[in-house]
């Protein structure tokens, strides 16, 4: 019998190494599994690089991994927001080097790690800093950067419910980039706040299927969400 | 003369969107333009972090912190709204499937160019989120600004000295005192508040502009 | 008020056009949109270039255009197969072009088309006669192929369920192609076999936001599915 | 020496199959092997039309012709299985999220080359389907066929003259004569049938072998 289900945050992120690139879901709190990054932080592992939206807000989530200085790079879209402090101490500093990447280029270079492409044509950011030194194309009269896949060792996930074999569904706009990062990271863990039998979830709206999932683990601590 | 203020402005944009039309609004003063569409006509917001059929906002005691627009303030969905990835949400800019964009700006050039992500200022942290996708995925990319920065200086240009956002992608610029085509023929004036003529909109922004 | 139901299938098709590019949703018959079909034949439209998984077998659907010689070209992964005699015939007449692509890589690229790529890496085919003369690159020590975007006038796809905003749910393995071919046509056309009320759709577990959906028609003589 | 059935075959290859697998088994004879898997395990079947867990044979009255295999033939989903769209089926495989796959072949080489959908016949009418993605996408490859054609040429060959599925993705080769692994460092064989020895295999397929 396959049941991904572990025991617990710290059982869940256990195999972690110093050094290894994590993806991690949210756009702002909605869909961060806040709970799993207190894991990492507890757990230890440092020169971190993060790929998310956002390079963390207030004292929670990723925030708190700039602030224990765990992080050696961050690949996101967005990281100069209300109370990125933690952050912009440690840019400024020297400490963590950033790679920004429009948003939708950071989701299709997600998305072709995990599809398997090798390298994409994309319109976004064409002519402007961030395409700087890149490759460009024009095809079919419009111009193009080619961006490659973005993998990583693990990805860090919430979702709502999960069964055994990692089926999982979302909740509102905390779904974001949680169904993409799962299928492009080499080991996918996530938290939810319900764990349901096998069957439960409709198949019609079972948003990431378990092939995506290694390791599911309960929040218990989720009184809403 | 009289400028138009943020609420003014943001109903001017309003106007302009038909119904029927997908419509992604940029954080800050364009999401104000939702405010401003007709509750009678089916229009519909798409917000890039995952949802089309955005509602108002909330009453307080219905705030839900995992139902938020792209500038993290608490919305609803309405009947006939829907869920989906990053991945499908940005498709649905990159593929050409957004009518029309909202946005804020640094800098437009007469010929549609945008800068509004980043300042140049050498010490300044940069953050782009969805800007670019935006401004050369959606077919028609709308920008609200202040034609004027706060020193004077007009903020339509012959070329943008920020840096750029995306190249030939902006077609229509709300500004407090004017509204402008601009594209591959240069700008051209829509309308202008009372009291202000074409000479005089040229030597507030000393840029080439004919009437539309 | 925004409703994308249209009375008849003749009218949903009505403004093709020869010479046009259409999409059809289907991997063998489920999913394919087999009424909408018999309306493009009654239609008249010719010299029609037709993306599918298959080139039709038996008589109706793709068959039946196919024997009705509406078609000039077809670009799909399964032309052969038990019963598809009238593609047969056609094509070893000359009367119709096959471009055979990879399943996948027909996927992809529809994909690609849908999300506004100039064009992918894709390591399917590599090294085969499929991939003769196209463009290949090393990647990371990986051996890719560049395919381009398909794109389509129309995509015909059929769906379980819609509302008038174009919102689509599926049923069971008729989901195929419908959702990524919806995506990628310039005017999607859907038959379903219920409209349900705004509203009625989980927003959770909708599969095609009706972004991509242009008119929706009801299979009326949809006793099953 | 005894040959093996297709039915002993597909029991074999379902014994290289562990639990906790994502599998595709592809039509044909591969899709045997589906009936030798353990009921009592969960191994997962993955079908390329979009359908992960899928079950057994359906009894004649719960026939539904939405609800099929790759090879068209009614099928049924498991507690826990999922629908998805074509494009995320894809995903999966040439993501490399598929353990498994089993295919038919024309020919394999020592070097793990796969021909398997065009035998190159002037007049054939190919098709190729899912063949090429799960060649190049499944971690590993398993192809099922008989070691001789019917006129006793080897289809483990030195290198594929018909043309090709895949280069270098094929890593064991279950025949009715016995198993092989093949790639970079050539063919061993894993096991043979009673009555045969190394050289007289040697011999039926011309090409090197050693013991694994």
């Amino acid at each position: 019998m396959i049941n991904k289900i572990v025991g617990s945050m710290a059982e869940a992120v256990a195999d972690l190494k110093d050094g290894a690139s994590i993806m991690i879901s949210g756009f702002g709190d909605a869909g961060a599994p806040a709970e799993l990054i207190e894991a990492v932080i507890a757990h230890g592992a440092t020169d971190l690089t993060i790929i998310s939206n956002n390079a963390g807000a207030g004292e929670v989530g990723i925030a708190a991994l700039m602030k224990a200085n765990r992080v050696r790079k961050v690949i996101c879209s967005f990281p100069r927001q209300a109370a990125s402090h933690h952050f912009d101490a440690r840019y400024r500093a020297g400490e963590v080097e950033l790679e920004l990447v429009p948003q939708g280029n950071l989701a299709a270079r997600i998305e072709a790690a995990g599809a398997g492409l090798g390298a994409i044509f994309t319109p976004t950011g064409f002519g402007t800093l961030l395409a700087e030194g890149k490759e460009t194309r024009e095809i079919d009269g419009r111009n193009y950067v080619l961006e490659y896949p973005i993998h990583a060792d693990f990805a860090l996930v919430k979702a709502r419910a999960a069964d055994r074999w990692g089926n999982l569904v979302y909740r509102k706009v905390a779904r974001n980039f949680g169904p993409i990062m799962a299928m492009a990271a080499k080991t996918t863990i996530v938290q939810v706040s319900e764990i349901v039998e096998l069957g439960d979830l409709d198949p019609e709206a079972i948003v990431t299927p378990g092939i995506f999932v290694n390791r599911v683990v309960l929040n218990s601590a989720a009184a809403t969400a | 003369m009289q400028r138009m203020d943020r609420t003014a402005l943001a109903a001017r944009v309003a106007r302009d969107i038909p119904e029927g039309a997908y419509v992604n609004l940029g954080i800050g003063a364009p999401t104000m333009v939702g405010n401003f569409l007709p509750r009678d006509k089916d229009i519909f917001l798409q917000s890039e972090n995952g949802l089309l059929g955005m509602g108002p906002a909330p009453a307080e005691a219905e705030i839900d912190w995992e139902l938020i627009n792209a500038g993290k303030q608490p919305v609803t969905i309405l009947a006939g709204g829907a869920y989906f990835h990053h991945g499908d949400s940005f498709a649905m800019m990159r593929g050409g499937h957004i009518d029309i964009c909202v946005l804020g700006a640094f800098q437009v050039s007469v010929h549609g160019d945008l800068a509004n992500w980043h300042t140049g200022a050498p010490d300044a942290i940069p953050a782009v989120g969805g800007a670019m996708d935006l401004a050369i995925g959606a077919r028609q990319v709308f920008v609200m600004m202040d034609l004027l920065t706060k020193t004077g200086e007009s903020k339509l240009v012959a070329n943008c000295t920020y840096p750029l956002t995306g190249l030939a992608c902006v077609s229509r610029v709300y500004t407090d005192l004017a509204v402008f085509d601009v594209g591959p023929q240069g700008a051209r004036v829509v309308e202008m508040v009372d009291g202000l003529d074409l000479d005089k909109l040229r030597e507030l922004t000393g840029v080439d502009l004919e009437l539309a």
